[in-house]
């Protein structure tokens, strides 16, 4: 919808980096990371959107992490807040105040991709095995299997 | 026998445990020798005590004889036990002396004849009851002031209706005594004297006293006094009350089942849900006090045979129950039953004999229980072909002593599995089997429960417990050694069934929880099990009122204490010629009364 | 004495028993098969199954007291066919049995899942406890109405707590089950021995997918086998009990067999519908239905009992 | 042929690992008890516990948090006792060297008795594979 | 918290579940205080394997997440793809896919219903319904030639047909199986039984549902009315009449029902899908994509269990550069926390059942993706040759 994105500008007007739509009910939106409990708390609280979930992946410029949202009032839009983390500092505010749904996936992130989440109660292996070695991430470009 | 009985306060005050153990050896041999003595009565007579010689009377009957044999048994057993439990830091002073002291009032009051020197002993053990738990800690000072404060209100109960007797009878020789039940007085007598005996051996309305007392005091007091002792005396005395002091009616019947039955139930689902095995214990002396206060009460020679053998076994048992108690709890110094467990591949004797006593106490064949438990069903059966209201209600004494014994296994599972079997515990690792002293005499009572189990019917009845009650008839046919026989042999089926199969094969693996690796936090202790049983609504409502003590006598009298002392204490208006007033006011009320 | 052995080891002890308790229930699960619409085991499969797990391995649990976890199924298999043969011996008419023998029945038939139970603690598997735990308390409630449901036939028959007179007062007056009390205590007695025999509505200690085996988990090889053929022959026991307290017990004249082993398979039948036809239900509710309301049905029938109904 | 292994072909009790799967195998396995394919006609029974298994159906590809366990639980399977290979994955190993959490091929873990391939093999390739092996044996 | 709780452990290898996966519940008694996930069990990095695969071969891998809902991993990842591409694809197509779909979600249901019963120890149910699945997976080895794994679906369209004359043959099978599953709901609405075991345990209330965020029948169990296929249509179903169903509850009966009733809903869609198809008649079913552009695309399906999303980025190379796979049960099985705790361990084995986790989908592994069963589908025969080869050759080098 139209209405979430524009009252998402009006919001937070000087905190949106980019704004831009791949079709009618896709819709991405960069923003800084120290904005994001802010926005998602928008869009969870206000909008009324769904977390759906996050795609974290490793791209040359650091860690970039989607968040899908989407508004389930019938109309299939999707919105995802994008955000990039250099790799240096892999931080970035745990969702996990907001709603508990996003405990897993951080979890998950952390393990596959080395992201530190702060304020997340319970940032344990979820996936891997127990002897798997530190600071290893399978999910990072630099990653060989051996 | 007065020499023996001389001689003991002498003695005690050697104070070393051999001697009074080697002391007590001899004692044991005087008490067989008792046994062995014709049946006869003597009065005791020293110089010096001159004309109150009168009061010593003795008596020597089957029933007191049985007794004796068996009070000395226990002595020399427990004492055996305390050499090695004894020397641990514990404020164990003068025990041997108290030990020695109770044994001696004990001789004196079954055998005496005399119901006021009865009381006199009488009175004794319960002092040396609250001298044995002169513990150091609030719990045991305040459990120790509860057992006495019960034990001294029935025995003053119990002087009021020896007044009565006396007034009904005009003497006080027991032998010969034999009061119909009938008008107030005897009624009243009946009555006080029947608490004074159930607060001993403790049964429904006034058990309390057994649990708090065995939670607090160590095994081998714990064994000596209410688990042994304190039945063998109470049912004693009860035993004396049924069949020598009165004559009971019907309705003294119906009393006395009814007592039985609630005391098996209620006892026995307490002890479902402790958590302190030492407590669980208690309530179980509590219970199975019921099967004797329900064969006792039967008034029949089956039904006496039935609680005499019950209380023996009882005694046996239960003791060895307080003594592997002990044992366990002097290596862990755990008395929680979820801090337990797995300790039977190190300490395999004391498990061993605590799995005989288990299975004695729940009636399982074919061990001592179920031999005096089946006893006590046959006389039940027996009795429900009579004609009273007590009569036509068999059914309910029946079915409350099976269910009793079903849930009584069911409570000691809870406690076999919680601390001898399941997973070993890091912290048990280094904890060896007990020293052999201390283990021997629950070997010995061990060996004694399979022993009176298998031979039941054929020598013990016959030798130990038909002359008490005189001749009677099975109704039901309980062949303890075809049985027996036939259980080894499927057993041995069981071992060449074993062999048929891969046995040689035999091969430790981990335990199966899903293919992960067993962790010390993954089990399932066995203290939880009843914890359904609470959640079911009547039930649990119950146990909520019973952890509150609303069925606790003691926490009754004590409200009603406090209550008059409230009210009375706008009384106290400090002039010494009012309490004076009062009390004579109230001597003379109590000579009106006994008038 | 080598009577009594030969009663023990041959007939109606062991053999007897673990051969037909084997054909009872296959029996069941034949029919099990049949209502899942599948064609079911062969006749020989719990022989089969027997034997095989005799040439297995036995594993003996590191957290195990070993003694005890090889004793426990001894006991069971050893106190089975003692019950056993009190039932059986008057029930065939070979002996009479002796006065107060459902007592001693009642005992005896507890043993089996007290072993149970011993050995499933004695394995030190926190699933087999949780197991354990159920089977015990499943077993102090299911005890009550078991007793006053044998109480209400006692009534009957004026007091006697003798199989033996059980069965002739029902060759005199018909089977129980033709009364008012009778077809009461068929119910609650039908309850109980699927509880006994651990069937579905209330197989709560092994309830497979919840405590894998529960109490069995651990046991392997041998000692499972022995507990196999212990159950084997509660399986024939269990029904023939039922038969003798209400249906009226055996007669071997002339056809009247075929009728005799009929009974035995109609209660096997009723035994193995009910557990196909019903979920498990969870311990709280199994202790309520046995501490309530089959109590009550107990109780009634216990009334109509002294009534004469 | 003793009696005893008469019998354990006769009645072979099956505990199923599912050692990384897609799922597809294992629901094929339970589909083998099912009417339609019944293997309680064999003898055959879905144990839960795995002492009482004389088959183990291994599914999935073997990784390396489940290796461990795989092994563990080939401990405690009382011998003799069928190791069976069900589907592909467990089988080979070619392309499983491209994720990281791969552990190797059942075979590098435990001992295999039967392979029976497939993406997923069908409940009748199950119980001919398992039916094949014995009469061989 | 937990110290001086007792620990049942359910799992890894428990027969509760076909997948591998480790609940700690900290009991009191035998009620349960906590739940803690253990897992892992099953990853095995099949997005990363996404990540070296072309797109075709993509649709291959992803079919092996999970295989009961086999196809609806395949079903969101076209989606997304045609995200990328922005193609619409043939209108018989779209008939196909939504066909196969039902078909999934009809024999995935029935599979959660057996199971259910099975855990609950009612061994009849699930005998029952796994009989009356069998002519579902019929049906699909028909249509594309294997039970599961159907390797129906392809960027752009379909790759198999479904020809004309087994339309007949599946309208059969539907029409037979609508009074089974009329006997389903009659025998579980009304046993006394089940409903002492299924009302009112398990409760999720809709504040629980939107704090995890779950999918599917569980949320429609607790009245939020989620489905992918009315949000964010796609495929044959706007063209199609069906109704989400819903039930305020949010209990296990409630998740029951809801899946009772949708088979209804499943088998008019198929009907439809089929009328559809007779319309259809000769149309193309696909489209060819040649090139796939840069950029970003999400796609979206209803599984039997929930929402499937996958978001696929392109940089113009015939690889993904990130596959992310977000399957219904991630979002589900947190919901344990909530409608497990104060429940026993006998409620909380059925409360674990009745979300229908799927761990494989969880958890994303990767199952050997093998070119020969994927491409071409292996008949029985072949199996079994194949089989007879190996079991040759074990015994040989014994």
């Amino acid at each position: 919808m139209k209405d979430i994105v524009g009252h998402l500008k009006k919001e937070f007007k000087s905190q949106i980096i980019e704004v831009y739509t791949h079709n009618a009910k896709r819709i991405y939106v960069k923003i800084p990371r120290e904005a994001l409990v802010k926005v998602a708390e928008f869009l969870y609280k206000k909008a009324r959107c769904r977390f759906a979930i996050a795609s974290g992946m490793d791209t040359r410029d650091g860690l970039e992490i989607i968040y899908h949202f989407s508004d389930d009032a019938g109309s299939g839009v999707m919105i995802n807040l994008k955000i990039s983390v250099p790799h240096k500092d892999p931080q970035v505010e745990s969702l996990t105040c907001l709603f508990k749904g996003a405990e897993w996936i951080e979890r998950e992130m952390h393990e596959l991709l080395g992201i530190k989440f702060k304020n997340h109660p319970n940032l344990v292996t979820l996936l891997l095995p127990e002897d798997w070695p530190k600071g290893v991430y399978p999910l990072r470009r630099n990653y060989k299997n051996e | 026998m007065g020499c023996l009985l001389g001689l003991v306060p002498d003695k005690a005050r050697g104070l070393k445990g051999w001697i009074s153990f080697i002391f007590l050896c001899v004692v044991f041999y005087f008490s067989l020798i008792v046994f062995k003595m014709e049946n006869s009565s003597l009065t005791l007579t020293y110089p010096v005590i001159g004309s109150l010689s009168k009061f010593f009377h003795f008596r020597i009957d089957p029933l007191s004889k049985l007794v004796v044999l068996f009070i000395g048994f226990f002595g020399m057993i427990i004492s055996l036990y305390s050499l090695r439990f004894v020397d641990g830091g514990l404020d164990y002073k003068g025990y041997y002396s108290k030990f020695l002291w109770t044994l001696a009032a004990s001789f004196g009051a079954v055998l005496s004849d005399n119901l006021i020197t009865f009381t006199l002993f009488w009175g004794f053990l319960g002092l040396t009851l609250y001298r044995f738990l002169r513990g150091s800690d609030e719990r045991s000072v305040a459990a120790a002031k509860k057992s006495f404060i019960l034990i001294g209100a029935s025995d003053s109960i119990l002087i009021m209706g020896l007044g009565l007797l006396w007034l009904k009878t005009g003497h006080y020789m027991i032998s010969g005594m034999k009061v119909t039940l009938s008008g107030e007085v005897s009624i009243i007598a009946f009555l006080s004297l029947l608490i004074a005996s159930l607060a001993k051996a403790g049964a429904f309305p006034v058990h309390s006293w057994v649990p708090d007392y065995t939670q607090a005091a160590p095994g081998s007091v714990s064994a000596f006094l209410p688990a042994s002792l304190d039945k063998l005396l109470g049912i004693y005395f009860l035993a004396r009350i049924c069949t020598d002091i009165f004559i009971l009616t019907p309705w003294a019947k119906l009393l006395l089942l009814t007592i039985g039955s609630v005391t098996i139930i209620t006892a026995v689902m307490m002890a479902l849900v402790q958590h302190n095995y030492k407590k669980l214990l208690g309530y179980h002396a509590v219970s199975q006090v019921g099967y004797m206060v329900t064969g006792l009460g039967l008034g029949s020679p089956i039904g006496m045979a039935g609680g005499l053998f019950h209380m023996i076994n009882h005694a046996l048992y239960k003791s060895g129950l307080f003594l592997t108690a002990g044992a366990v709890e002097k290596k862990t110094g755990q008395v929680n039953i979820e801090n337990l467990g797995g300790l039977s591949t190190v300490m395999p004797f004391t498990f061993l004999s605590a799995l005989i006593f288990a299975l004695s106490i729940s009636g399982v064949p074919p061990f001592n229980g179920f031999v005096s438990k089946w006893i006590i069903y046959q006389g039940i059966i027996d009795f429900g072909k009579g004609f009273s209201l007590a009569s036509h209600l068999w059914v309910i004494w029946l079915g409350s002593a099976v269910i009793g014994s079903a849930l009584t296994l069911a409570s000691f599972i809870k406690l076999i599995g919680g601390i001898y079997l399941g997973a070993k515990r890091s912290k048990f690792k280094n904890i060896k089997e007990t020293h052999f002293l201390m283990s021997v005499p629950y070997i010995i009572i061990a060996l004694l429960c399979v022993g009176f189990g298998i031979a039941g019917t054929s020598v013990i009845l016959p030798e130990l417990i038909t002359p008490v009650t005189g001749p009677f008839r099975f109704i039901g046919l309980w062949e303890s050694q075809t049985v027996g026989i036939l259980i080894l042999l499927g057993i041995l089926l069981g071992v060449i069934i074993y062999l048929m199969g891969n046995i040689k094969k035999i091969k430790t693996a981990n335990n199966f929880i899903g293919g992960e690796y067993p962790a010390e936090d993954i089990q399932y202790p066995s203290v939880e099990f009843y914890k359904t049983l609470t959640d079911i609504k009547p039930i649990g409502w119950i146990y909520q009122k019973a952890r509150e003590k609303y069925f606790d006598v003691y926490d009754w009298g004590k409200k009603i204490v406090l209550w008059a002392s409230h009210i009375l204490s706008g009384l106290h208006t400090g002039v010494l010629t009012l309490y004076v007033v009062w009390t004579i006011i109230s001597l003379g009320l109590i000579i009106l009364l006994l008038l | 004495m080598i009577k009594t052995i030969i009663h023990f080891l041959v007939f109606p002890g062991f053999l007897f028993l673990s051969v037909a308790g084997g054909f009872v229930s296959w029996f069941d699960r034949k029919i099990t098969a049949r209502v899942h619409f599948r064609k079911g085991p062969p006749l020989l499969q719990p022989f089969y199954d027997f034997i095989k797990l005799l040439a297995k391995e036995t594993l003996i649990p590191k957290n195990s007291s070993p003694g005890l976890f090889l004793l426990a199924p001894v006991i069971s298999f050893t106190a089975t066919i003692l019950a056993g043969i009190l039932i059986i011996l008057p029930a065939f008419g070979i002996e009479s049995g002796f006065q107060g023998d459902l007592i001693v029945i009642i005992y005896l038939l507890m043993i089996p899942a007290i072993s149970l139970i011993f050995g499933a603690l004695a394995s030190g598997n926190p699933l087999s406890s949780l197991g354990a735990s159920r089977e015990i308390k499943l077993l102090i409630s299911y005890e009550l109405p078991f007793l006053l449901t044998l109480l209400a036939l006692v009534i009957r028959t004026d007091m006697s707590i003798k199989i033996q007179e059980i069965i002739s007062e029902q060759k005199l007056f018909g089977p129980f089950i033709g009364s008012f009390s009778g077809a009461l205590g068929f119910i609650v007695m039908m309850m109980c021995v699927q509880a006994k025999l651990a069937l579905v509505p209330f197989d709560l200690a092994e309830a497979e997918t919840e405590i894998v085996a529960g109490a069995y988990t651990e046991y392997s090889g041998t000692p499972l086998a022995l507990f196999k053929i212990t159950r084997y022959m509660l399986f024939f026991i269990m029904p023939s009990f039922v038969v003798i307290l209400f249906l009226g017990g055996f007669d071997f004249k002339g056809w009247n067999i075929i009728l005799s082993i009929g009974k035995v398979l109609l209660i096997a039948l009723l035994i193995t519908l009910v557990r196909n036809t019903n979920p498990r239900v969870k311990i709280k509710a199994a202790m309520k239905f046995f501490l309530v309301w089959m109590n009550l049905f107990a109780i009634l029938s216990v009334i109509l009992a002294v009534l004469k109904y | 042929m003793g009696i005893k292994e008469y019998c354990f072909k006769k009645s072979l009790w099956v505990f199923h690992i599912a050692a990384s799967p897609c799922n597809n195998c294992d629901i094929e396995i339970l589909d083998c008890l099912t009417p339609r394919y019944d293997i309680e006609r064999f003898g055959m029974l879905l144990t839960g516990s795995i002492k009482h298994a004389d088959v183990l159906l291994v599914t999935g590809m073997v990784n390396k948090k489940a290796k461990k366990r795989v092994k563990e639980l080939y401990d405690q399977v009382p011998k003799p006792c069928v190791v069976v290979a069900v589907g592909t994955c467990p089988s080979s190993g070619i392309l499983f060297k491209e994720s990281y959490n791969f552990a190797g091929p059942l075979d590098k873990v435990i001992p295999v008795d039967v392979y029976i391939p497939g993406c997923p093999p069908k409940p009748e390739a199950i119980i001919a594979g398992i039916v094949k092996f014995l009469n061989k044996k | 918290m937990n110290e001086k709780k007792v620990v049942i452990p359910i799992g890894p290898y428990h027969p509760l579940q076909e997948e591998p996966e480790f609940f700690k519940l900290y009991c009191d008694g035998e009620i349960v205080r906590d739940v803690v996930w253990e897992s892992g069990y099953n990853h095995r990095g099949i997005e990363k394997v996404c990540e070296g695969k072309s797109y075709d071969q993509v649709t291959f891998v992803v079919e092996r997440i999970c295989g009961i809902c086999s196809t609806s991993h395949p079903f969101a990842y076209v989606n997304a793809v045609e995200d990328i591409v922005s193609i619409d694809v043939p209108t018989r197509a779209k008939y196909i896919r939504s066909i196969i779909g039902e078909l999934e979600r009809i024999h995935s249901h029935l599979l959660w219903l057996g199971l259910a019963g099975h855990f609950i120890g009612y061994n009849t149910v699930f005998m029952w319904a796994w009989k009356y699945r069998e002519p579902i997976l019929d049906i699909s080895e028909m249509v594309t030639g294997n039970r599961n794994h159907y390797a129906m679906f392809k960027a752009g369209g379909v790759r198999r047909d479904i020809e004309n004359e087994y339309i007949p043959e599946i309208r059969k099978v539907m029409n037979k199986l609508k009074p089974k599953i009329d006997l389903f709901v009659g025998a579980v609405m009304d046993d006394p039984v089940i409903h002492s075991r299924t009302k009112g345990i398990g409760v999720l209330t809709k504040e629980d549902i939107k704090e995890f965020h779950a999918l599917g029948p569980t949320a429609r169990a607790s009245g939020i009315a989620i489905d992918v296929r009315k949000d964010d249509p796609y495929a044959a179903y706007p063209l199609v009449k069906w109704k989400v169903i819903t039930f305020d509850e949010g209990d296990v009966f409630a998740k029951v029902k809801v899946r009772l009733l949708e088979f209804y809903e499943s088998i008019s869609i198929i009907e439809q899908c089929l009328k559809g198809l007779e319309k259809e008649k000769n149309s193309p079913i696909e489209i060819k994509i040649k090139t796939i552009p840069p950029g970003e695309g999400i796609g979206r399906h209803e599984a039997p269990r929930g929402e499937v999303f996958h978001y696929v980025r392109s940089d113009g190379t015939n690889r993904p550069i990130r596959h992310k796979i977000r399957a219904p049960s991630f979002m589900n099985v947190p919901t344990f926390r909530a409608s497990c705790i104060g429940q026993t361990v006998s409620d909380v084995t059925l409360i674990l059942a009745a979300v229908d986790p799927c761990y494989c989908c969880t958890e994303r592994l990767l199952t050997l993706y093998d070119w020969e069963t994927g491409k071409k589908t292996m008949t029985f025969n072949d199996l079994i040759k194949l089989s007879h080869a190996k079991t040759a050759r074990v015994m040989k080098k014994r």
